[in-house]
């Protein structure tokens, strides 16, 4: 059952329900983020498994009032497994016109909204673009609406501790997490302990007394129809924490540093929204990390190339037109074949594009964004909290092959959130690092014969002195060589080396049905897909979900696999690249089901497509 | 870096590396890679612990002719694998070899960032006011006007000055030399090495197939007492013939005028180089038109603390904080909770 | 371009767009907004003969909210873009608006290139010191030490002097300005308009949101006074309220020291502002600590060759040789043979 | 019959034989490149029918004598049609051991060596790296020999002039092309004309003088078994010219201009092969042309977008790393959707790579080397004179569908000469340009309803001002939009023009048989293929030959003519691009043959896998 907000239980009494989307909406200044950051960490302490999704627009403070100024931020929370944001709220909290009416055509029908009436005035309607008061001119109707003079109530809340008017107002968004906190009966004392560590007085006070007051409002003045119990998940034993993707990403590099006892290098130029892994990393300090805000993206990218050479974990991360400008570091990286890690934190493109928004579009640039035959491993991501893993694993073969890799995030998983199970840190296997010290023998590009890497040999080493550089190599001795023959052996080698990596990777495995229709996915959309998947099959579909983590080289199996189905079905957030790759590579009759609009996949879009695709089997 | 004691005798042979040098016959280059070998073999530094990074060019097939570490990495991009490379490992002496062309043209911007860091290392830019590898088109450093197959009716660009744009660049070490001048050389690479930041040294370098004789008008014999003027801090601005000795002063509208200098009161009136003087070191570095002389030596030189050297104290405060460097803490953050089994 | 009559009337108004304006309440970009669009409005140019090309930034955001041609382009790369417009027309009034970021981190290549061709077009950066767009790092301005969230214990890079590098690039017109500074700006930004060649004029802008105040300092009233030297050709380098005047006079080592201006003789001690002497604008343009005030308005202004008339130029010259631009005979080559049906 | 060089003939008579391949080697500074074009010229005016392909080392001057400075040039003529440069020169004139060394593999059994004796002294055969006289140890019997004291003779030749040593010996190259002609009994006058035009005294008559002492000498001594006589090929009538392929682009790019009335701008940065483009066509400056040496690729690429903007036919030419700095300004051309043209000539990568050397290997970053999802037109030129006609396709598509478009050439076709027929330049159609004028219903996005292309509104133009840029945006206005629905239509918009682009494109139409094996080539490999196929369906395999001048988008009817097809065989010059490309598209079992030793197709070679082919089917 959802959070229909459907009238009947009295305020004592809770409903129990076990799945509520909620969205908060409002201006740019109103604090939206952190309001559901705040009401997000609540609920994972009280146990609901959950996941996150932020939409800000690309503007630092667009105009306020202005439908481009609203700034959303999505909780899905439920007592059973969540692996999407949700496709509608249930509930949305809207600050202002502007941010209801952005946010309407998302909206469950029957959902609840609650709403600032303060705000309902024509010049905020006017800034809004309506023409009038949603309120009174029945567009509504389909909702059960809450208006509460958020403004007026937080002003006599916080009055006497001397706020100044706007400081007064900047209060409300506590109330009005106070309001949702009770609707939902949640324990405060999560919120109340931050915003004393947070604020100074007499902030803290006014925030607190905000946040009582609205909690107290909606419970006094019976605001709600029902407050809603969702009971906490059964979520595996274990510690947890909230986790971002970039959170993640930036934990999978300390952890991946101290695991290979190699100092940690991030060569970054900021752009959203890969920029938080630059600030996220450089307060690790401590651990040794040194961070490079480099001049540019190129700059980035050479640094760390140095810095591989150097012997560092070598790092760059990057978004956008940003990818574009690494394309020629990268290649020089896989002709001195030294390890390095790009991660790219895709969103939408193409050129400057939709810079705050998510996609799956730089698959294409990852794969083949070089000049010239240019082989280099690729892998993705495919939750918040998986984004540590892959990261461990990104590093680990980059160093095992003597490789760039590129880590594929996007900004859905970058700044989404969810609870991650913490892992047993003392139990992640060290990453395995040996460095070339013995000058007997020694050749710069003699391979080892398993994974076909070249020796790692830093500068600083006695003995082991010799040039590398972007001119094709000799075999072995790592000499220029302009030779056809030797040129077609290492290019075969370079390929080769990539697809070796599969020897190690598990198996192509789906889950769900031996055959029928395949639903094949990458990245970010696992969580939509596998819900889809899951609800398709209860609903007696004969169908399977694969998720690829690593792009290039496949798994293997995956031919036996692919060819297993009737049907394959590859929805990705992009035009299609995956779909046409691995028809490409099987030649089978793979489908695409593609969308672009920056947003995440809805799980009733990818079941109504796999509806639609069985019946056609 | 490790002790004197570490540090075998080198001589300039020990530098030589086994790689047929490839550059055309006659090219400047050979001219500077000697004496870098000359000096590298002086400078009781352990050959392993050298890393000469280049972009590309023909000055920058310069790493493979040495025996040491080398990086020929991406035109242009020889400042920031560079960069890369002293943060991960400041221990190393790192040089980076490039060209007119991969200095200043490709690799303008990550010239002048990496002088404003003053991360602790040496460029040595050959100048030959040349594209010498692509064969020939007119340079960033190029005079206007110069015909050449890209530029049949003469090229509209104006050059740069090379130091002149280092100096706006806030370097805090600018010297120029001349493949061909040994000794001068061999101090100007000397005290570069010494300062402590980056160090930029231009080198005029004579490429003998697309711009033979580029600086002959300079560089010999005779012209040398007339046209370069030798710098060094402290001492007067004096050149010339030992009996026709020349000295530059300052005019009250800024500029430097050049008189004999005949007698004492002459001599008391030239301007004394000042090497950590921006507006004396822009005077000399923008010296050249037909009247002037060309200034060579270590133009300017002042200290600053030097970029690594700032990542790494912040780093090593971190460190010393208690607590510090606490993996299970950093995973787990502040905020967790538990699910009982 | 087109004779004034064509020229409609403006007011400020013709050269606002429709677009609604998404800067931060208190943003400096507002005011030199209007400045432009006034100063835009008095220069006699139709409004389609204006292009402004930009890079990325929230400064960059600025030809949105001009009604005239306009172009966001990539981020740093603006002044390519602007030079391939001039080339291809250069009867167009055209404008580069960038920040520190865009301008002097990533576009910092292209931005001393252009200076070196000198390229007949306004450079207009928008100096907040941070990188607004992407929510507050420090950028190439920032003071060192600075503290944001990509510098947690402050940054350790030293900061460009803008104007500093543009005379290291041989700018021909450098000058610099203040966002609220209504009348000289306006000043500044007509004598760039006014300049032939590539105008650089770097504007302190506050970012009310990342790095508010930091420019508080020097523009605050009381400050402007004592803070604030307002140059202008000619004129002695004097400042200060009026009954407690300063003046800067020139050290024999040559630096630049302050004395009170009581006297005529103090007077006339006082160095007078040649906007053609490239060492004086390197000293007024590195001004800035404590004890020196802040150079204001054109500090430097040179007569050079235009590049894009240089371009042009060779082609009239070569359209003017008899034979000239015949397709046939170019297409056909000096050999060709006849192979009979 | 080929140049066997069997004995046989006296000198007087003269052997006629159809088809020749001959290769000059010496040392970068023994003038080859200069020896085997006016070898080449002469060939032309003889009337055969040619290709030319010369190979030089990455360095200026690599050290005398050695390997690394050899620098050859290979002829192929004919008196029937020529479509390649020859698999194996049947005649080698090296000027010293190390060309005779580094040529010797690629000799046809039983084929003539001209040596310079006056070179195979102990030193250069040490500097060769060769153990000792190959002239004395057995290594040449399966070649004729014929060994000449090349110095001395030419000493000889010259004396009296006042040159000095140096300078003497630099005219061997004219002794040993006046044995050449000899040899094939050629006319000298072209030679000598431009001898005369380009030497000033004593220089000139010194190599006129070495080049009639080369042919007396080969007569008088009857110093081979046998002159040859290769008569005329019956070329299509017209008139002719030699030229190599980026001459013809520059020609293309000048006549697209005179055929549009748009002034032409080329933005490049140097950078080996393309730079002859911006050295050849700096010259046309009568044109209107100007040409920007942009301080690195991504200006050049920065300013060809400005000059496209202001209404220029707007171009940027470049190689190997030069490509891969330029997606970031093509990525914004797309959003912006303004006609230019990237030509790219392709050489030896992955990074640096072989900088002279030849490849096909930049398809993949061609199509696929933007951030996001940035369709662009992708073409290819197929030979020499080719390059002339599909430049001006390259302009034509730009303007007629405002989009970047990407010309892919290679250094084999950049460098290499054939006759090209002379088109009848008033003939050629005009290139329509519209340019928007009337302020009246401009919307700077509002599309052809044909080509969905939208309007070029040049700056200047009175009533048009508006504002472009890379942000996404709306449909019509162009005003910036984050709207993800918006985003998903014009990321559709932006392919469907691209695609449409293939409904003026003629259909695909393969040559040879309609069933079997087909042979599917797109580029410089075409005249291999299509040789190779010819002779495989001489020699009785069933098959046939496609060549795809268009790579994005597929030309018309491909998949009704690969579905019609047994096998399909894909050759490519790189690690297998085109091939997966069409399995991707299509889902067949598409084969591939990559050879990637930075030299073109030999026909043998295809011949032999074809048979392979053929055999398995
Ligand atoms: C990205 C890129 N662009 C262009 C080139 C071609 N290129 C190689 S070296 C060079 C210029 C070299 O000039 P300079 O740095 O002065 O070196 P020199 O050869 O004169 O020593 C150019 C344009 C390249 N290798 N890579
Ligand atoms: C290639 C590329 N790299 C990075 C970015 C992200 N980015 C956008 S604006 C900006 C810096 C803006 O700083 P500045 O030029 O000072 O402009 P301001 O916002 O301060 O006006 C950055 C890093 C980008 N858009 N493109
Ligand atoms: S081309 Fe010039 S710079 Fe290059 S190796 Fe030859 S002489 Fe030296
Ligand atoms: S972030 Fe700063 S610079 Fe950007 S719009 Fe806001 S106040 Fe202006
Ligand atoms: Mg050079
Ligand atoms: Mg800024």
């Amino acid at each position: 059952m959802h959070a229909d907000a459907s009238p009947g239980a009295s305020s004592s009494a809770r409903q129990v329900i076990d799945d509520v989307v909620v969205r908060f909406a409002g201006d740019s200044g109103d604090g939206m983020q952190l309001t559901g950051d705040q009401f997000t960490r609540t609920t994972a302490v009280h146990g609901n498994d959950l996941a996150t999704f932020p939409d800000f627009p690309a503007e630092i403070r667009a105009p306020a009032g202005t439908l481009a100024g609203v700034s959303g931020f999505q909780i899905h929370f439920s007592s059973h497994d969540v692996h999407t944001p949700g496709d509608e709220p249930g509930v949305l909290i809207a600050m202002n016109p502007a941010a209801l009416a952005a946010n309407l055509r998302d909206l469950k029908r029957g959902g609840l909204i609650i709403v600032n009436t303060d705000k309902f005035t024509d010049r905020d309607f006017e800034k809004a673009g309506l023409q009038g008061n949603p309120l009174e001119d029945g567009s509504l109707d389909a909702f059960t609406v809450v208006p509460v003079q958020l403004s007026v109530l937080t002003k006599g809340a916080v009055e006497g501790l001397g706020l100044g008017a706007k400081e007064t107002d900047r209060c409300k968004n506590f109330f009005a997490l106070g309001m949702t906190y009770w609707l939902f009966g949640r324990d405060m004392g999560q919120t109340e302990a931050w915003i004393k560590s947070k604020f100074k007085a007499p902030f803290d006070d006014a925030n607190l007394r905000a946040l009582h007051a609205g909690f107290a409002y909606a419970e006094t003045v019976e605001l709600f129809h029902a407050g809603y119990e969702i009971p906490p998940a059964r979520l595996a034993p274990g510690t947890y924490r909230n986790i971002t993707g970039n959170q993640a990403v930036v934990l999978g590099l300390v952890t991946a540093s101290q695991k290979s006892g190699r100092p940690l290098f991030l060569g970054a130029y900021p752009i959203t929204p890969a920029s938080d892994i630059l600030h996220m990393l450089s307060v690790y300090k401590d651990f040794g990390v040194v961070t490079f805000q480099a001049e540019d993206e190129i700059a980035a990218a050479g640094a760390t190339l140095g810095a591989a050479w150097g012997g560092a974990i070598a790092v760059t991360s990057t978004s956008g037109p940003g990818v574009a400008l690494k394309g020629e570091a990268l290649g020089l990286a896989v002709m001195t074949e030294l390890p390095m890690v790009l991660i790219d934190v895709q969103r939408g493109g193409p050129s400057t594009g939709l810079p705050t928004k998510t996609e799956q579009s730089d698959l294409h640039i990852a794969l083949y964004g070089r000049h010239g035959d240019a082989p280099a491993p690729v892998l993705a991501a495919r939750s918040p909290g998986d984004c540590f893993d892959a990261t461990l694993e990104a590093v680990r073969i980059a160093i095992q092959y003597m490789t760039p890799v590129i880590l594929l995030t996007d900004g859905y998983l970058a700044n989404g959130a969810e609870p991650w199970r913490l892992p047993d840190v003392d139990a992640i296997p060290a990453i395995p690092v040996h460095l070339a010290t013995d000058p007997e023998g020694f050749l710069p590009y003699k391979r080892d014969p398993e994974t076909l890497s070249r020796p790692w040999a830093l500068p600083g080493t006695p003995g082991l002195e010799h040039r590398i550089g972007g001119l094709e190599k000799a075999k072995d001795t790592g000499n220029v060589s302009y030779d056809g023959v030797n040129h077609e052996a290492m290019s075969r080698l370079r390929q080769e080396k990539i697809e070796r990596i599969a020897r190690s990777l598990p198996a192509a495995e789906p889950e769900g049905d031996p055959d029928g229709l395949l639903v094949v996915s990458w990245g970010g959309t696992y969580g939509a897909v596998h819900t889809a998947v899951a609800q398709a099959r209860k609903g007696g579909i004969r169908c399977a979900h694969l998720h690829l983590r690593w792009l290039n080289p496949l798994p293997p199996g995956l031919a036996e696999v692919l060819a297993r189905y009737g049907q394959v079905l590859v929805p990705e957030l992009n035009m299609g690249q995956l779909g046409p790759l691995l028809r490409a590579r099987f030649a089978l009759p793979i489908q695409s089901y593609t969308k672009i609009q920056g947003q995440p996949f809805k799980v009733s879009e990818l079941l109504a497509r796999i509806q639609i695709q069985a019946s056609q089997a | 870096m490790s002790s004197v004691e570490d540090t075998p005798a080198y001589t300039k042979k020990d530098f030589m590396s086994d790689q047929t040098i490839k550059w055309c016959p006659g090219c400047g280059d050979y001219s500077i890679l000697s004496q870098v070998q000359t000096v590298f073999a002086e400078l009781g530094i352990p050959r392993h612990k050298f890393a000469i990074v280049s972009g590309i060019g023909c000055s920058s097939r310069f790493p493979y002719y040495m025996s040491t570490y080398g990086f020929h990495s991406i035109h242009g991009r020889a400042p920031t694998v560079a960069t890369g490379l002293k943060l991960a490992n400041p221990d190393l002496s790192v040089w980076v070899v490039t060209g007119d062309g991969d200095a200043l043209s490709i690799g303008g911007n990550h010239f002048i960032h990496l002088l404003r860091r003053n991360v602790d290392l040496q460029v040595l830019m050959f100048n030959n006011r040349i594209y010498g590898l692509t064969k020939g088109q007119y340079s960033p450093t190029s005079e206007s006007g110069k015909r050449t197959k890209s530029s049949p009716m003469g090229s509209v660009d104006r050059p740069f000055n090379p130091c002149g744009v280092a100096l706006g660049a806030d370097a805090t070490f600018v010297a120029r030399t001349v493949d061909i001048f040994v000794k001068e050389q061999r101090d100007v690479l000397l005290a570069a090495h010494q300062h402590k930041g980056s160090s930029f040294v231009e080198i005029w370098q004579n490429c003998s197939i697309f711009n033979d004789g580029a600086f002959k008008d300079w560089t010999e014999k005779k012209a040398r007492e007339e046209r370069i003027l030798f710098v060094q801090h402290g001492q007067p601005l004096i050149y010339g013939a030992k009996d026709a000795q020349k000295g530059l002063v300052l005019q009250p509208n800024l500029t430097l005028k050049v008189i004999d200098v005949l007698t004492p009161e002459d001599r008391a009136r030239v301007l004394v180089h000042d090497e950590t003087n921006l507006v004396m070191a822009t005077l000399l570095a923008r010296m050249g038109d037909e009247t002037m002389p060309t200034a060579m030596g270590v133009l300017y030189r002042v200290a600053h603390p030097v970029y690594e050297e700032g990542v790494h104290a912040q780093i090593e405060a971190a460190r010393s904080k208690p607590g510090a460097a606490d993996l299970k803490k950093a995973v787990y953050g502040g905020n967790t909770w538990k699910v009982e089994g």
